[in-house]
């Protein structure tokens, strides 16, 4: 396994573990930021599989305006989570 | 109960993905399935045929532009929806009408 | 809200964020970009502004009704340039390379795909404007 | 022995399919209707990476002609991705809007809170 | 001619985007656009069916570019059937909103509602032309927002609630589409459905666990769409909360044209490894006669008439499955007869039903007593649709019945005739008592009243759809000859 394989199975480590903090977080708000971690780090991932145009409408879709939207949901309605 | 339930469709599905995952052509290998003369026209073509140098963009602008017409379909249904629900359900009519009808 | 810095640090960002914008949208057909991606860093500056300033302030810059009209129309262009392919006797959404008489790989290169772009680019950027502006105003209850 | 050494081989199809496995698990068990959308956005960008990785070959460039590389990775998944996020991002939006007005008729957002104030109007 | 299919589909695209614009400030002229673009493109779908009865299968290759490389639209007997069927229940369903659409939703809402009824209606033709995987992935994207959209338009607690619970739900579906659209173009390397058929036997033969789980996927993924049985729980919530017009063009033709897009994916696509992969058609079969019991006795107990007929479409859907899974050309043809009688039936019963609404305000079946001598044309054509379900000769229905019968006995399965004749006493035991205590109940049920009098719009248009299902209950051959070359072509790839 060379460095570039290490770095790629460090990234899906971080999404995996990404994941699941967004499903066990309690509080939303802090959900919805490691989700825009989330997509970020996704941006990346596409970035090396060498598909730049996905890295970069993610980048701005996923992590900029679906966690603005969330965002402006949580502030309308409750932050906890039962 | 529902959790039970639910864990144990997602241990299911996980094994038959795994496995799946397991059969599948392997990853990142020149001579996938997935590599055929549809990419190569693609990926050849495309400076002559359509007169872009970003394959992508001569992809979902040309080649399959109707799913960019879907695409943009989408969108403007997300937003019709968005915007019809929004006002549908406004609060202040909402109550007004309540109050009228007792 | 109304901190000078934050406003004053948005302002000189802003024409940086939207020529960047504009830049990946027009760039699409050359550079990795395209109408999704350039459209929707637009639709984020006015969101940048908006939430700097007041939503009342970007609403007098870009009104919403220009939005909702704008939405409209840039897939009614997309739907117009797909139908001038029938006129030309082939099938809806043919590309005539001859259309903005470019030379193959240059910028205006690509035939009707520049206007689609920024028909899309355009209409993307207006949405994500109008969703977020929508949303902001639910009251609370 | 073979299933692990094909699933070493395709560590990335099969990060993906944990992600969706996790999404899919967030969807189904939490009742908060917020945290199911997210769990939707997560298992819908599982998805998208394993689309994505389908395209990836190792040791070509990305699909942009005209530099000195000669061979490219596929373009195709990329561009139907670039559809699937648009997708996604406006089922979240509508979604999210649905989920303001629950809120504001039921005063929670959580699923079973919700089917419980129902049983009791009826 | 060849552009007709394309331009159907994109006219419809085209009014939904002009709309908002167009009647800002006057929602009014919004119905008639609509009423209009519907008429004309009836008719042209039902020009371009006698082309292709003439001339035979056409693609058009949208951009001009050939199939592996461009989208394709394939226009057969199937999809041009089933968006014959689509166009002529939503024309009766736009005529008859011209005044329901007043009672149930806000008069400055109606432009949006006919903007994502139009893109609905869009998605739909489109899925039953497109011959793209990924195409036909966008398409059931736009059909879920416009469905959920004209759900949520009525201004009520339940409405917004049902929409949210249907969307998060067919987005669980689409997510399970898309995952199978990726493991076949991995397998196969293409999206257009003849060129994936094409590279199936290699695939099949080297990557057969994946080609299974992709069939799976696609079951499941469309099964939850089309509320296939134990999917099905968002469909009562959601078609019973909806308001009339809704309802009947959800109920009627939705659900369907999920069936149909499954039906073509499946036989274009697996073709004759079919046989092979016994277990998924066994289980749909499973499936399809849990459906057909479960969605009867779930209706017997409904008290509220709206949700009855919502939970009576889970039961239909399972003979539409049935037909699908036994296999058999006339099982096949059973089918997809109940496709189109179905969607008659079901879209005039929820009007019948919207009527009531409309006139009394009460939708609990027990104060349905004495309807019959208040609003006879209502209640006649109620008693109409319900003798179609039950299947009684003359009627629409029975034609179907009979096809899956003999379809089932071709099968050597007789134990599904058993399935479809216990049904039908099932169906009898919840829809015959509804028009017994309207018609020869001498009491009288609550004597409210919105309106005086039922629109002509909504008279009109219910009778003609009961007109239509006496006569193709009495004269069913042509309708039978169209679906038997569909089936032909579907089963001959």
């Amino acid at each position: 396994m060379d460095m570039i394989e290490l770095f790629h199975v460090m990234l899906l480590s971080f999404l995996i573990v990404c994941a699941l903090a967004v499903a066990h977080l309690r509080d939303l708000l802090s959900a919805v930021i490691v989700f825009a971690a989330y997509s970020l780090i996704m941006a990346i991932v596409w970035q090396q599989l060498n598909a730049p145009d996905i890295a970069m409408t993610e980048a701005a879709m996923g992590a900029g305006i679906t966690t603005l939207l969330f965002m402006v949901t949580i502030s309308k309605t409750r932050r906890r989570e039962q | 109960m529902r959790r039970m339930l639910a864990t144990a469709i997602i241990i299911l599905l996980g094994v038959l993905l795994a496995a799946a995952v397991s059969e599948m052509p392997p990853f990142a290998a020149p001579s996938n399935p997935a590599d055929n003369q549809v990419n190569e026209r693609y990926l050849g073509q495309v400076v002559q045929e359509v007169g872009v140098l970003n394959v992508i963009s001569g992809i979902i602008t040309d080649y399959r532009a109707f799913d960019t017409l879907g695409e943009a379909a989408v969108l403007f249904a997300g937003i019709a929806a968005v915007l019809a629900v929004l006002e549908t359900h406004n609060l202040d009519t909402y109550r007004k009408d309540r109050g009228k009808n007792g | 809200m109304d901190d000078v810095v934050l406003q004053t640090v948005t302002l000189m960002l802003l024409p940086f964020i939207q020529t960047y914008g504009i830049y990946i949208m027009v760039n699409g057909h050359l550079t990795p970009g395209g109408g999704f991606a350039g459209g929707a860093v637009l639709g984020i500056s006015l969101i940048l502004y908006a939430l700097t300033f007041h939503v009342d302030e970007a609403a007098k810059v870009y009104p919403r009704r220009k939005a909702e009209a704008l939405e409209s129309l840039g897939a009614l262009v997309f739907i117009f340039i797909g139908l001038l392919g029938v006129l030309g006797g082939a099938a809806f959404l043919t590309n005539n390379t001859s259309f903005l008489s470019g030379q193959a790989g240059t910028l205006l290169g690509g035939g009707f795909i520049l206007p689609v772009t920024v028909a899309v680019g355009l209409k993307v950027a207006s949405t994500v404007v109008t969703l977020f502006f929508h949303l902001l105003e639910e009251e609370k209850r | 022995m073979r299933i692990v050494n094909g699933i070493a081989q395709n560590y990335f199809y099969f990060a993906s399919m944990v992600i969706f496995l996790i999404g899919f698990h967030t969807m189904l068990t939490h009742s908060n209707l917020i945290k199911k959308i997210l769990g939707m956005n997560i298992m819908e960008t599982a998805v998208f990476l394993f689309v994505v990785s389908i395209g990836y070959v190792r040791g070509r460039a990305a699909p942009v002609v005209g530099g000195e590389a000669q061979q490219f990775v596929n373009p195709l998944p990329s561009a139907l991705i670039l559809t699937g996020l648009v997708v996604g991002v406006s089922l979240t939006a509508f979604a999210l809007a649905l989920i303001i007005k629950v809120y504001q008729y039921y005063g929670t957002v959580d699923a079973d809170e919700i089917m419980q104030i129902r049983s009791e109007e009826r | 001619m060849t552009h007709v299919p394309v331009f159907v589909i994109i006219s419809c695209l085209g009014l939904a985007f002009a709309l908002p614009v167009l009647c800002r400030f006057r929602p009014r002229p919004a119905g008639w656009l609509v009423r209009a673009l519907l008429m004309l493109n009836t008719a042209l779908v039902a020009r371009v069916l006698l082309f292709v009865n003439h001339q035979g299968t056409f693609y058009y290759h949208l951009g001009s570019w050939p199939p592996p490389w461009g989208i394709e639209l394939s226009i057969d007997y199937l999809g041009l059937f089933t968006a014959l069927v689509v166009h002529g229940v939503s024309l009766a369903v736009v005529f008859y909103a011209q005044t329901d659409l007043a009672g149930e939703v806000d008069p400055r809402m109606h432009h949006w509602y006919y903007t994502l009824f139009l893109l609905l209606l869009a998605s739909m033709t489109g899925i039953c032309f497109s011959g793209d995987f990924f195409n036909i992935f966008v398409f059931v994207e736009i059909a879920t927002i416009g469905a959920c959209g004209i759900i949520a338009l009525k201004r009520h607690p339940d409405c917004v609630e049902a929409s949210l619970k249907y969307l998060i739900l067919s987005t669980l579906g689409s997510g399970l589409i898309l995952l199978s659209l990726a493991i076949l173009y991995m397998v196969t390397g293409h999206l257009n459905l003849r060129y994936i058929a094409q590279h199936m036997p290699t695939a099949w033969a080297a990557y057969p666990l994946n080609v299974n789980i992709s069939l799976a996927l696609l079951v499941v993924g469309f099964g939850v769409k089309a509320a296939l049985f134990p999917l099905h729980i968002w469909l009562p919530d959601a078609h019973s909360s909806a308001p009339a017009p809704s309802s009947a063009i959800l109920s009627g033709v939705l659900v369907k044209i999920y069936a149909v897009a499954l039906i073509r994916l499946i036989h274009t696509v697996y073709g004759h490894k079919l046989h092979q992969m016994i277990p998924v058609t066994q289980v749909l079969l499973l499936l399809a006669t849990l459906a057909i019991f479960a969605g009867s006795l779930f209706a017997i107990g409904q008290r509220d008439i709206k949700r009855m007929l919502a939970y009576s479409t889970v039961a239909q859907m399972g003979y539409i499955f049935l037909g699908v899974a036994l296999l058999t050309e006339n099982a096949v043809v059973g089918g997809v007869t109940h496709i189109f009688n179905h969607a008659l039936m079901k879209s005039m019963l929820f009007m019948a039903a919207g009527a009531v609404v409309y006139q009394k305000g009460f939708r609990r079946i027990s104060d349905f007593h004495g309807l019959g001598r208040e609003m006879p044309i209502t209640m006649a054509v109620f008693g109409i649709g319900a003798l179609s379900m039950v299947g009684i000769p003359g009627f629409n229905g029975f034609i179907s019945k009979v096809y899956l019968a003999i379809g089932a006995l071709d099968a050597g399965r007789p134990v599904y005739v058993a399935v479809i004749l216990i049904s039908s006493l099932l169906n009898a035991a919840y829809y015959l008592p509804i028009v017994t205590r309207a018609f020869f109940n001498q009491e009288t049920g609550p004597a409210t009243f919105r309106v005086d009098r039922l629109p002509l719009s909504m008279k009109a248009t219910l009778v003609i759809l009961g007109g239509l299902c006496i006569y193709f209950g009495l004269v069913p051959g042509s309708l039978l000859r169209l679906v038997q070359k569909a089936v032909q072509s579907l089963l001959a790839t």
